[in-house]
C-alpha cells in the first residue's frame, strides 16, 4: 500500500558516470553563495563594524 | 530477506543503540534546559530564579555539546568503522569499557551540575561549559570531564585497533573512506584534547581540591581554547561523515569525489588546533601578533568547509540528475524532499553555509570587537552545532536507527514535519540573536534588560527580538520532543522492516584517483604537531613568563557554595567603598 | 493538488524563513516592516500558496 | 589526482575569498589603525590593586590637552568608577583590570569591548566626539549576580565636564565666649591641566562670602573663610559652599560655651 511510510527510496532513472557528469547546478549555486558571502561580508565589516564607533585605535598624538 | 546493519552486526548494533540512547537522553534534558532559558532570559515565563539560570545554562551547554554530540559521535563512528571495514572490534569488552567510562564521566559531571539546584547537597558547578578559572566548580565536575575524555580516547584506540587488524588482513589496500574519516577525526581529537587535559589535571583540579593556592587565569583559558575550537570540529566531523557518506545515497547518487573528502579531513587534522587564540582576540596579555597568526590559520580553516560544500552539493546534484533532474536550478526539484533523513541533512547544510558566514565574522580579528561575547555568538553556535550538527544527527537517525534496530521508522511525514519545524525554529531564534548581538546584547545573562540604559534597536524593538527568540526556542523544543517520540516509537515498532538496506554506493571518483600519501596518517600527525608547536609554543611561553605557571596570586572564586560567593561580594563592596 | 504534501510543507517552511530574513535585510536598508505587517504578509503568502496548491485538479508532479 | 575542472575553479574562488577576508582585516589594522587589546601592560597582583597608584583610586585623569586616561576595575558585580565621565572631543585610554574573576568591560553599542582578566590590564584608546550616554555591561559570566553587573559612561559637553573636587572641613560647634570664629576650610582640586577660573561662594547663616579664584592645572587651591561667631548669634546655622556645580553643606552650632567635659550633653547630637 503506498502511504507516506512505505515508499521506497526511488531507484535512479539512469546511471551517470564521473566523466559524463558536469556539476553545472552546483557551480551555479555555489557562485551565488560566493556573491552573497562577499556582499554580507562587505556590509558587516564596512557598515556594521566600522560604523560602530568608537573603536580602539592607534591615535596619532597631536 | 532484509539486509540491515543489525542483521550483519547485532552485537555492535546493540552498543550503538546504547550510545544513541544515552545521547538522546542528554538531548532531551538539554532541550528542556534550553526552553527554560529561552523563556527566562526574554522574561516571558520564569519558573526559576535568575541566579539559578546559570545552573540551567551550565547543564544546557554540557549535556548538549558534550553528552549529546559526543555519544552520538561514538555511535556513528562505531557504525562507520564496523560497516566500512566489515569487521567487529578486536575485543568487544574493551568497546563496552570505553562506553562505560564515558557514561561514568557524564554521570559525575551531571551530578555536580544538577546538585546546584538544591541546597540539600553542598555540591554545584555553575561554571558553564567553559569553566574559566578563577570561577571554581566542585572537583567532581572536573573529574567527570576527565573520565569522559579518557573514555573517548579509548574509543579512538579501539577504532585504531580494529583498523590495524584489518590492515593485517588487507595489506596494501586503501583505507575505506568512512574509516579514514573516523581515524583522522580521532587524531585531531588526540592532539587537541591534550589542552583541556593539561588545564584540568595540572592546574584546575589540584586547585579545586586545594593542593595549589593560585591559578593563572590566562593560562588555563588559553589551554581551554586550545581544545575549545577543535572540539567544535569534533562535533562537526560526524555530521560531515554523514553528509559525505549518507547524503549522496539518499539523493539517489554517488559521492562526487573520494580524494577530496580525504583532503578535507586531512586539512582538519592540520588546521583545527592552531587557531584557538581566535577566541581570545579581546584578551589582555596576548600580543596582537599571535592573534593575527591565529586569524590567518582560522581563515584557511574555511577551505575544507568550502570544499565540502562543493563536493556534497555536487553529489546531491548527481543524484538529482540520475533521477531525471535538469537545468541550472531545476534539478533541485528532483531531490527526495519527502524523505526526512534527506531533507533534514540538506537543510542542516543550508543553515551551516550561512552560519559559516557568522563564523567568518567571529574569526576576523578586529571585527571581533563588534560581536565578542554578544548574543551573536550563541546565534552562531546554534546555527552550527545546534543545527548543522544536531539536525544532521536527527535526520541521520531517521536512516540509522532503522538500520540499528531492524524496525521501520514510525511516522515519516511527522519526521519531515519535525525537521522543517527545527529549520523554522532555528531561523526565528538565531535571527533575533544575531540582531540582538549587533546592538550589543550580551550572551550568557539571565536578564533581558539593564537598569541604567536601553538597547537601541535599529528596526523593531527589544520586546520583538525577545518574542522572536522565545518563539524559536519553543519551536525547537517541540521539534526535539517530536524527534524523541518518533525514536521511541521506532524502537518498539517490532513487526516491521526498514525500507532501505545498508549498502553505500561507491564514489564517482574513488580512492584509486588519489595519491596513497593521503593515507599516510603518521605524516599528517607530524605536520600537525609542527603547526601546533609553531602556533602555541611562543604564546604559551609568554603567558607563563608574564603571569607565572600558577598565576599572579589569584584566589579561587567558588561558585559551588553560593553563600560564600555572596559573603565575598558584600565584603568586596565594603572594601571598595572604603578605598574610594 | 498541484503539489505533494511534503513539498507543500517544505515550501511553507522556506516561505516563513525567507520572510524572517527578508525583514532583517530590509531593515538594513532602512525599510522598516512593522511586526503586524510581516505576519499579515506571511499569512497572505501561505494562504496563497495553499490555494494554489489545492485549487487545481492536476495530479501531483512528484516523480 | 583526478579533480573536476569546476572543482578546481571553486578551489581558486575559495582561496580568493579567504585571502580577501584576511586582506580586509589587515586593511582595518594597518590603514585604519584599529589595534587589538594586547600585552602592552605588565601584569598586576589582583589582590593588591589598592597599593597600585593607578588602581588604588579608580578614576579618570587628564594627561594631555584632549587626552584622558580612565582606570577601571571590574569586580563582582560592579564597575569602578561608575559612572565614568569624560568630555566630548577627547581621546580616552581605558586601563581595565579585574579584581576577582574574569569579567568584561563592554561599552554597549560600540566597538569598545575587552575582557577583564585578574592579573592583566587591558588598554584601549578610543575617541569620543559627541556628548552621549552609554551603558557598560559585563558580557562574561562572572557568578550568580552577573546579570546585575553594569555601569555607565557619560560623554559630557565640554562646558559640563571638569575634574574638580570640592572638600570642606568645618567645626560642628563653636563657642561664643572666646570670640570664636566659624571657619570653613575649603579645598578645590582641579584635576584638569588647564587653569580653573571660578568663584567660591560660601554662605553661613545670613552671611555670604565670595572669592574669585584661579586654580592652577593639576593642583589644589586651599582657602579659609571665617565669620565671627558673635555675628551669627547663638543657635544652629546652616552653611554651604558652592564651586561651579559642586556644593558642600552642613550645620554649625554656636553655643554659649563649649561643654566638652560634660558627657551627658551630647544627647541630642545625633548628627
Amino acid at each position: 500500500m503506498p502511504d507516506g511510510n512505505t515508499h521506497e527510496l526511488s531507484a535512479p532513472d539512469r546511471t551517470i558516470e564521473h566523466d559524463e557528469y558536469d556539476p553545472l547546478g552546483t557551480v551555479a549555486l555555489i557562485l551565488l553563495y560566493f556573491v552573497i558571502l562577499v556582499l554580507m561580508w562587505v556590509f558587516t565589516y564596512f557598515i556594521e563594524f566600522l560604523g560602530n564607533d568608537p573603536t580602539p585605535m592607534v591615535l596619532v598624538m597631536a | 530477506m532484509s539486509n540491515t546493519f543489525v542483521d550483519a552486526f547485532p552485537k555492535q548494533a546493540r552498543l550503538i543503540r546504547q550510545a544513541f540512547l544515552t545521547s538522546f537522553v542528554a538531548l532531551g534534558v538539554g532541550a528542556l534546559f534550553g526552553l527554560i532559558q529561552a523563556l527566562h532570559r526574554t522574561d516571558i515565563f520564569r519558573p526559576i530564579e535568575s541566579t539559578t539560570y546559570y545552573t540551567v545554562l551550565t547543564g544546557h551547554g554540557v549535556f548538549l555539546v558534550i553528552s549529546f554530540t559526543i555519544f552520538f559521535l561514538v555511535g556513528v563512528y562505531q557504525w562507520a568503522v564496523t560497516e566500512s571495514l566489515e569487521r567487529e572490534p578486536v575485543d568487544m569488552r574493551f568497546t563496552w569499557g570505553w562506553y562505560g567510562l564515558m557514561v561514568l564521566g557524564t554521570l559525575l559531571a551531571a551530578f555536580a551540575i544538577l546538585a546546584g539546584f538544591t541546597d540539600a547537597i553542598d555540591v554545584s558547578a555553575d561554571v558553564l561549559f567553559t569553566f574559566y578559572a578563577p570561577l571554581q566548580g566542585h572537583p567532581l565536575f572536573y573529574i567527570g570531564l576527565v573520565v569522559f575524555v579518557v573514555g573517548t580516547w579509548l574509543a579512538g584506540a579501539d577504532w585504531f585497533r580494529t583498523w590495524w587488524a584489518w590492515k593485517g588482513d588487507n595489506p596494501g589496500k586503501r583505507i575505506p573512506l568512512p574509516t579514514f574519516m573516523v581515524l583522522t577525526t580521532m587524531i585531531m581529537w588526540y592532539i587537541s584534547s591534550i589542552g583541556v587535559a593539561v588545564a584540568i589535571l595540572a592546574f584546575i583540579l589540584p586547585w579545586s581540591i586545594g593542593l595549589v593556592e593560585s591559578i593563572n587565569p590566562t593560562l588555563t583559558r588559553t589551554l581551554f581554547w586550545y581544545f575549545g575550537h577543535p572540539v567544535v570540529y569534533f562535533w562537526l566531523l560526524p555530521a560531515y561523515l554523514l553528509w559525505y557518506i549518507l547524503l549522496p545515497k539518499l539523493s539517489g547518487g554517488r559521492l562526487f569525489s573520494d580524494p577530496l573528502a580525504r583532503v578535507v579531513f586531512i586539512l582538519f587534522i592540520l588546521l583545527s588546533t592552531p587557531v584557538g587564540i581566535h577566541h581570545q582576540y579581546l584578551d589582555p596579555g596576548i600580543a596582537e601578533g599571535f592573534k593575527f597568526i591565529a586569524m590567518t590559520n582560522t581563515m584557511f580553516l574555511l577551505l575544507p568547509s568550502l570544499l565540502t560544500a562543493f563536493t556534497v552539493v555536487a553529489s546531491m546534484e548527481h543524484g538529482a540528475r540520475q533521477r531525471g533532474g535538469e537545468g541550472y536550478f531545476g534539478w533541485l526539484k528532483s531531490l527526495p524532499w519527502r524523505e526526512p533523513a534527506f531533507t533534514g541533512m540538506a537543510l542542516a547544510g543550508l543553515v551551516f553555509a550561512f552560519g559559516g558566514f557568522t563564523g567568518i565574522v567571529n574569526a576576523g580579528m578586529n571585527i571581533n570587537y563588534l560581536v565578542h561575547n554578544s548574543l551573536w555568538v550563541p546565534g552562531h553556535i546554534h546555527t552550527q552545532v545546534g543545527t548543522a550538527v544536531a539536525l544532521t544527527f536527527m535526520a541521520g537517525s531517521y536512516w540509522l536507527v532503522p538500520q540499528l534496530t531492524g524496525n521501520r521508522l514510525v511516522g515519516r511525514s511527522v519526521a519531515l514535519f519535525q525537521v522543517l519545524l527545527w529549520f523554522v525554529g532555528i531561523i526565528f531564534m538565531t535571527n533575533s540573536m544575531y540582531r540582538g548581538g549587533l546592538i550589543g546584547m550580551p550572551r550568557r545573562t539571565a536578564e533581558p534588560q539593564y537598569d541604567g540604559f536601553d538597547f537601541e534597536v535599529a528596526a523593531g524593538s527589544v520586546g520583538e527580538l525577545n518574542a522572536q527568540l522565545a518563539l524559536g526556542g519553543v519551536l525547537l523544543f517541540l521539534s526535539t520532543m517530536l524527534f524523541l517520540a518518533l525514536m521511541l516509537l521506532t524502537l518498539f515498532n517490532h513487526d516491521s522492516e526498514p525500507i532501505d538496506e545498508r549498502s553505500i554506493p561507491r564514489p564517482l571518483s574513488g580512492p584509486e584517483d588519489s595519491p596513497p600519501v593521503l593515507d599516510n596518517l603518521k605524516l599528517w600527525v607530524a605536520i600537525a604537531a609542527v603547526l601546533v608547536v609553531l602556533a602555541y609554543s611562543i604564546p604559551l611561553a609568554s603567558i607563563v613568563s608574564r603571569g607565572g605557571l600558577f598565576g599572579p596570586d589569584v584566589s579561587p572564586f567558588p561558585v559551588f557554595i553560593e553563600s560564600i560567593g555572596d559573603a565575598r561580594f558584600v565584603l568586596e563592596s565594603i572594601l571598595a567603598g572604603i578605598t574610594r | 493538488m498541484r503539489l505533494t504534501f511534503p513539498r507543500l510543507l517544505l515550501l511553507v517552511a522556506l516561505l516563513i524563513v525567507i520572510l524572517v530574513e527578508l525583514r532583517t535585510v530590509l531593515a538594513f536598508f532602512e525599510i522598516e516592516l512593522p511586526f503586524a505587517a510581516t505576519i499579515a504578509i506571511g499569512i497572505v503568502g501561505i494562504v496563497a500558496l495553499l490555494l494554489w496548491a489545492f485549487l487545481s485538479n492536476d495530479a501531483p508532479s512528484e516523480r | 589526482m583526478k579533480i573536476h575542472t569546476y572543482e578546481k575553479l571553486w578551489l581558486v574562488a575559495a582561496m580568493v575569498l579567504i585571502v580577501g577576508f584576511i586582506a580586509t582585516i589587515t586593511y582595518g589594522s594597518v590603514a585604519l589603525g584599529i589595534t587589538m587589546v594586547g600585552d602592552q601592560e605588565d601584569t598586576i597582583e589582583p589582590g593588591e590593586l589598592g597599593e597600585d597608584e593607578r588602581f588604588d583610586d579608580p578614576r579618570v585623569e587628564q594627561v594631555g590637552e584632549n587626552e584622558y586616561e580612565a582606570y577601571v576595575i571590574a569586580q563582582t558585580f560592579i564597575f569602578q568608577p561608575d559612572p565614568i565621565e569624560v568630555p566630548e572631543n577627547s581621546e580616552v585610554t581605558f586601563y581595565v583590570t579585574a579584581r576577582d574573576v574574569i569579567h568584561s568591560f563592554s561599552v554597549v553599542g560600540t566597538n569598545t569591548n575587552t575582557m577583564a582578566i585578574p592579573g592583566e590590564i587591558s588598554t584601549m584608546t578610543v575617541e569620543f566626539d559627541e556628548p552621549d550616554e552609554y551603558g557598560i555591561v559585563c558580557n562574561e559570566y562572572c557568578g550568580s549576580g552577573h546579570h546585575n553587573m553594569e555601569g555607565e559612561l557619560h560623554v559630557l559637553p565640554e562646558d559640563e565636564f571638569d575634574l574638580t573636587e570640592l572638600s570642606v572641613e568645618a567645626d560642628d560647634e563653636v563657642a561664643l565666649e572666646d570670640d570664636d570664629e566659624v571657619t570653613l576650610e575649603i579645598a578645590v582640586e582641579n584635576g584638569q591641566l588647564e587653569d580653573l577660573e571660578t568663584t567660591i561662594e560660601a554662605e553661613i547663616g545670613d552671611e555670604t562670602v565670595t572669592e574669585d579664584v584661579t586654580v592652577e592645572g593639576d593642583s589644589t587651591y586651599e582657602t579659609t573663610i571665617s565669620v565671627d561667631a558673635a555675628d551669627l548669634g547663638e543657635g544652629d546655622h546652616d552653611w554651604s559652599v558652592t564651586v561651579d556645580d559642586y556644593e558642600e553643606s552642613g550645620t554649625v552650632t554656636v553655643v554659649d560655651q563649649l561643654e566638652d567635659e560634660t558627657e551627658d550633653d551630647g544627647g541630642d547630637d545625633d548628627e
